[in-house]
């Protein structure tokens, strides 16, 4: 447990480094590769499949040496991952709008989908200002590039019609911009499901843009963007540690923080729509397809894999957890299916890109039954109010998602996978679930004494469609 | 006049309604209401959750017959809304003092 | 009637193979060329249109000469058929499941949206499994490989991120297996429209593992993975006997063999909620560009003219439906446009690939006149309770598809076309008719007297969301 | 306003022309660059960054000394347009049909979902049978030609498995032609905002079918299809003023002629189900993708540009929308939110590909302010019954976009912009709303005077599922 | 005390409720009801299946009121609901012999 | 017998049964009602559109009792409705002349 408490630690002094700017103690510089994130390793042997070679083939337009080397736009690639951007955006609103909208009472079915629709207004903003920047732009300062990025493409300057992110070569910038964003947006709204029908509506607005600026971007970097754990060679194909533990640990700190919801365990708070979440979780694993599948960069094999192990995990889970269920409250619920493809979802993410089917079918299994071991067990136990179980599903199905990816990641599919390692990826599960709760619970702290947090008791008995909101459902 | 209030099980509706128009009842005003009794709700779980859900669906009827006629309607009614099985509702009696039809203005027992 | 009735032998005998393994009879054994679907041969022009020639100009990375006849991977079209995927998954998820959704009684809408979730759980990872291999692996014994594929592809062995699948060559084979796999799994969740409201969710899901792989796979093989009836001739662009025709049938013996609802006739059960039915029939739409056009397994001119007839056929039907409404009925209906359009669209799914779009527009006119037909005159007329028409629709207007295939098929639009035929075109529905018949049948009785078909009358009374699932609406 | 005058002239001549065929006025030929409207130009220098020189480099196929010339068909700019063809689709089936839907008393909700349904329909035909052509065919007449296209693709005759329409020139014309018709499908969609919940089912089918041919057709020819709007360099990117402004103005029509609903003002008329709403502005948000990126028929940076742009404006419209609605009206709800992003989507349209993303932003946060304008203020202070704002978000929001492409297009975003100028995009504006406003005037007086506008105030009361459709909710 | 019921069409809820306001009637209780009565409900075909909807969507108003003030809350309740057409509804009286306000304890016609 | 009728505040609706059942209730009918009275309904704004919501959404219970227990119901939902604030609530008793359990035929006080 030495190491675990060392990254605890870790975790700390990224926050206040992020804070105050310091610089990265020489404890963090786990001589990391120079940048090379996953996905922009996974892009060489997939141009190859490509019509690489005409380039080459094509003396004529003869470009400068340096561009030579550079790999040309693929307008195949650029098409799937522009789809898959859209496909990520619905994941979002509608997708998961619905899928907690139909979770909560009736009397907070606006405020809930608003906060999914309104989180993807200020992220989509926040991140052309300053996020993409923090997350994918190297930072003139070695020490700190290992944690955050610098703010030269702040407000997108120094993108032009013809750059491109060296994640992404084939693909114009713009677009890697676009996809990346929707993963911007969609982690601080997971986190959603942990404090809804309860929050004020102003807290969310700004715990939001601080969570984004404060944890997800110096994640995303170190993971992705050039930094320590990407350098470490923590394998996250798609986001299950940037993402999902990340959000869920967040989501964890929140319903810790916040308390329970008022008349919690007497009063009937049954999910009042059911058929809002089954939309809701169909659009979130049909585009899922764009966030794992996309997240191959390019429209190859790597994608094809990524998304054949993102259904298959999908649907294992969804069968674990109705098999558990059945097994446990004797009948097996459409809330059950739903809960647990989204585990299946979370658990494959950081592995949909490195496991074969096979894997992927080991992975859905477990994770669909950690899902359930997550949100009916262990909140259960410890009596904390996660209300739609953001922890539950998407922490620990992303945790049980991460640790896998170590034990089954197969070179044969993505040569990446080749130095997987249960202690490396634990080492990122571990820095990440420190850096998150730290680093959440300040914020947490920061908003409660600035705008206040949670809606008066009387707001919250009314409903926060009608007293955040002033709006309510009349059918 | 008497007012016939019966609560019973949702899908003897239309039975009971046939059956109440058999014994010339010519208007009836229905509720979705929810019963409390002897029969018991259902227990829903949803995530580990258990919600008891301790009411029933039932409708209830109401309609203004006159004194003459409510001994029939008190009849019809239960021979059309019985299953035998618990649950099958209450039909309660109620004396009305007056009745208005508000299109024609006309009272008292021409109203109904 | 001759032929028919040996059809129907031809379709016995499948069964009785396909159960107990037993050779093919010699007379089934009329000359299907060597496996060669349409899909595979359309890839050939299709590819000419790509930039192909460049692998010929590039002599640099010099292949093994086998490879070099091999067609290189293509991104767009990978592209497009990763899309296409997605498509079709979400028009089982969310998309068939609120078009049923919204077509019973409020008190079974969970339990049918459930059903189409769960069998896109389930169908999955029998796809994996074996579905895959028995639909589209060769089988080694000849005679066998007219009805049904091998087991070499199980649990998706074999399958490398070099591979492809003989029909289509420029796409990875993990794409080639996730796009079948989502024809595989809204094929059974269709017939969900015949025994809605009534049965058992354990009885749901064990008829579908079976039906998938005694019906399904072997219908699949027979027509696109290289069995007898492709090997006839039988045109079928994207699944108009395969999945439709196969649906609609499996849909009618289920009606006829389960009985009709309790209350049928006298109870009210108008469809409770036609918004939700009408975001199904819309997701239905859009997502059978990708099962029609993505059935050109490229992205090229096929995929378009197959997108442009999808749309035509499915709004002439719309149309035509809502007119015969009109007339019959005075009103036209929300559910009639609805109806009108999915049967537009399983009408021309046969053809999308063959026809013009002159010829899209008559299909489209017919088959929402044939749905008509099938969904309001034939079900009143046979008194079965086909709850929400599974026959009427998909049965019906599939099967005016097939046939008009084969009158309609335009040699300028594909060159397969050529060879079009009524009569080898009902050759291919009346075998389909039958063996789907037989074998749903036979797989009903199995179920009927191990897990049981239906629910019992107090739980269908109470309706399937809290007697199947412990689980109601609450709004 | 000398030359406002002229324009609303201009308009009158144009109805006159297409009516009765009459030769185009000397006045209106300002010398119109032959054809060459904005995303044609752009097709050239996205076609640079595909493998494009492949072509050149394969000499075996020799092609015909014009075809050489041609670019070939790219098969991910093909599959990037099927994409977002299918996105455009599901902007108004579901998409659109669920805003309104959502927005308007329960008694309406399925007459009014009906709408954009049975309008997809209709308008898919007649876009079949002569929409295209006089959008996107030349016509003969070269006077003519200025204002309307020609009828020789009616019913698409001569479009063929190798034709290109030279607006995109990498693409099959088939998916051209697929991709344009959901935009015709669209802009009448729209309308129906303006005259919700109180007109005829029958009125709607006809006046659709006129609008479209009389009104949307030489709209779209005159700014994209070769006629005088383009030709005068009026940069419209993806619709701004041949959708947005266009539908808006004809809703402002219909408001003003149809008069308000029974009640108005009096009567509870608050939008139903809110959900509903938000699950059709997501779906509006994300199918805008397919608007605007599409509309650079090609998978390059410019569509890569076009998306970012499109989701800068839609993010920083809704903010707008809600910082003020939570200003005036104390709480910022859902429909704020919704409404701010469709503004902000509408606003940036036919900048989406002109301007970069800091110009984008400015683009939102002005639309997203002019729709809170239009549909909160003006329809106040003007007492029209604009039932769900189709002219409040549509119209002005369209006609602050289009001015503001005249001031910020920047042309290292596209080259096209460099010309670029307020006063043209003002003639544009005023032209549009010239022609549509007296054109839609006309189509209305034919309807009223035929088979009649308004429903009876009887079958209003009802509502018009019941009345119009014999349909209702029933939960 | 007496108990007034009205069953009236929904769209002329706020009348009734702005007439009754005025005939001094302080407090009032709203349900959504269906009626039975002379006028017909609609006929829904759906893809041939005929379903007869024998119900007409109605409210139920149910006012306590002092006794000297029921005669004019039926007359505003009279004059405000009425259309002429069949189906306006009907007004009925009883007696209500105890009445209490929860939040004070008040009863009787304080309670009111 | 008696009608109790009690009009309490949505989410009293399990506290208010339990302290009925508490004091001998045995069945009782419940109805979503929408309420005017003291407490104010909330005004809602859309795209500047002012709605004026007059009614508040209660609970309407209605429990038949025998005449000895009709005073300790009351003053159960008293106890329990009570929360002080506007909008408490209102009971009202009316006499009830027969009851019928339809399962049974039982009638009077048995049938409770
Ligand atoms: N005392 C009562 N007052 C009002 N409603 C009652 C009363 N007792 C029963 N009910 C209504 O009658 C329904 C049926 O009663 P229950 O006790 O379940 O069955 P049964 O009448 O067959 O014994 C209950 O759900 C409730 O709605
Ligand atoms: N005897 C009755 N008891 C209870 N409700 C009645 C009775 N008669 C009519 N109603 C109610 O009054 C409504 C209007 O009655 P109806 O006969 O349709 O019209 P009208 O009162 O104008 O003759 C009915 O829908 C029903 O709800
Ligand atoms: N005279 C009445 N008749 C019927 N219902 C009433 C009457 N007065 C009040 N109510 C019901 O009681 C509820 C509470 O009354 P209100 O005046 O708001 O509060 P309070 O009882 O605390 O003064 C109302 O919403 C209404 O449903």
């Amino acid at each position: 447990m030495k190491k675990s408490g060392l990254q605890k630690l870790a975790g700390l002094a990224l926050a206040a480094m992020i804070a105050g700017g310091a610089f990265a103690p020489a404890a963090l510089a786990q001589d990391a590769a120079p940048a090379a994130a996953p996905a922009a390793i996974e892009a060489a042997p997939a141009a190859e499949a490509t019509p690489a070679p005409a380039v080459e083939a094509a003396p004529a337009p003869a470009p400068a040496a340096e561009e030579a080397a550079k790999p040309a736009l693929d307008t195949g690639d650029t098409s799937w991952v522009l789809t898959s951007t859209a496909l990520v955006l619905m994941m979002t609103i509608p997708g998961l709008a619905l899928f907690y909208g139909g979770m909560v009472r009736r009397k907070n079915v606006i405020a809930t989908v608003a906060q999914s629709f309104a989180i993807t207004a200020v992220i989509s903003v926040v991140w052309m200002i300053a996020g993409y920047s923090l997350s994918f732009s190297a930072n003139g300062n070695e020490g700190l590039n290992k944690v955050i990025g610098g703010l030269g493409n702040a407000f997108l300057s120094g993108m032009t019609m013809d750059s491109t992110n060296s994640l992404a070569a084939t693909i114009p910038e713009s677009v890697f911009v676009m996809f990346q964003m929707t993963f911007a947006i969609i982690t601080p709204a997971l986190i959603a499901g942990a404090y809804a029908e309860r929050m004020k509506f102003s807290a969310v607005l700004v715990f939001t843009v601080l969570w984004s600026l404060f944890i997800y971007a110096p994640t995303a970097h170190a993971v992705w963007g050039g930094g320590f754990l990407g350098g470490a060679g923590v394998l996250d194909f798609a986001g299950g540690t940037v993402v999902h533990i990340n959000a869920g640990v967040a989501g964890l700190i929140c319903a810790l923080v916040l308390g329970r919801r008022k008349g919690y365990g007497s009063d009937n708070m049954a999910p009042h729509n059911l058929v809002l979440t089954m939309i809701g979780a169909s659009l979130l694993w049909v585009g899922w397809f764009g966030f794992n599948a996309g997240s191959a960069v390019g429209s190859n094999a790597l994608a094809g894999i990524a998304m054949l192990n993102t259904q298959v995990a999908a649907a294992a889970a969804a069968i674990a957890w109705m098999l558990i269920e059945w097994f446990e409250r004797k009948k097996p619920g459409m809330l059950g299916l739903a809960s647990g493809a989204v585990a299946g979802l979370v658990a494959i993410t950081p592995a949909a890109g490195f496991v074969n089917p096979q894997g992927a079918l080991i992975i859905g299994l477990l994770g669909g039954a950690g899902g359930y071991f997550g949100a009916v067990w262990l909140k259960r136990l410890l009596k904390y109010d996660d209300s739609l179980d953001a922890f539950g599903v998407h922490g620990i199905a992303g945790i049980i998602g991460a640790l896998l990816t170590g034990v089954l990641a197969d070179p044969a599919v993505n040569s990446l996978g080749e130095g997987a390692s249960l202690m490396t990826q634990l080492y990122g599960v571990a820095v990440t679930i420190g850096y998150a709760s730290v680093g959440t619970f300040i914020i947490l702290m920061i908003v409660k004494y600035t705008v206040g947090l949670r809606a008066s008791e009387e707001a919250e008995v009314e409903g926060l469609d009608l007293s955040q909101h002033g709006e309510a459902l009349h059918d | 006049m008497k007012l016939i209030i019966a609560i019973v099980k949702p899908f003897k509706l239309d039975d009971v309604r046939e059956a109440l128009v058999g014994a010339g009842v010519e208007g009836l005003t229905v509720s979705e209401v929810k019963g409390y009794g002897r029969q018991k709700g259902q227990t829903e779980i949803y995530r580990g959750a258990e919600y008891q859900v301790n009411f029933v669906p039932k409708v209830k009827l109401e309609a203004v017959v006159d004194d003459s006629a409510a001994g029939k309607a008190v009849e019809a009614i239960k021979a059309a809304a019985a299953t035998g099985k618990i649950g099958d509702g209450k039909i309660f009696v109620l004396n009305v003092e007056d009745a208005v039809r508000i299109r024609t203005g006309e009272s008292g027992t021409a109203a109904l």
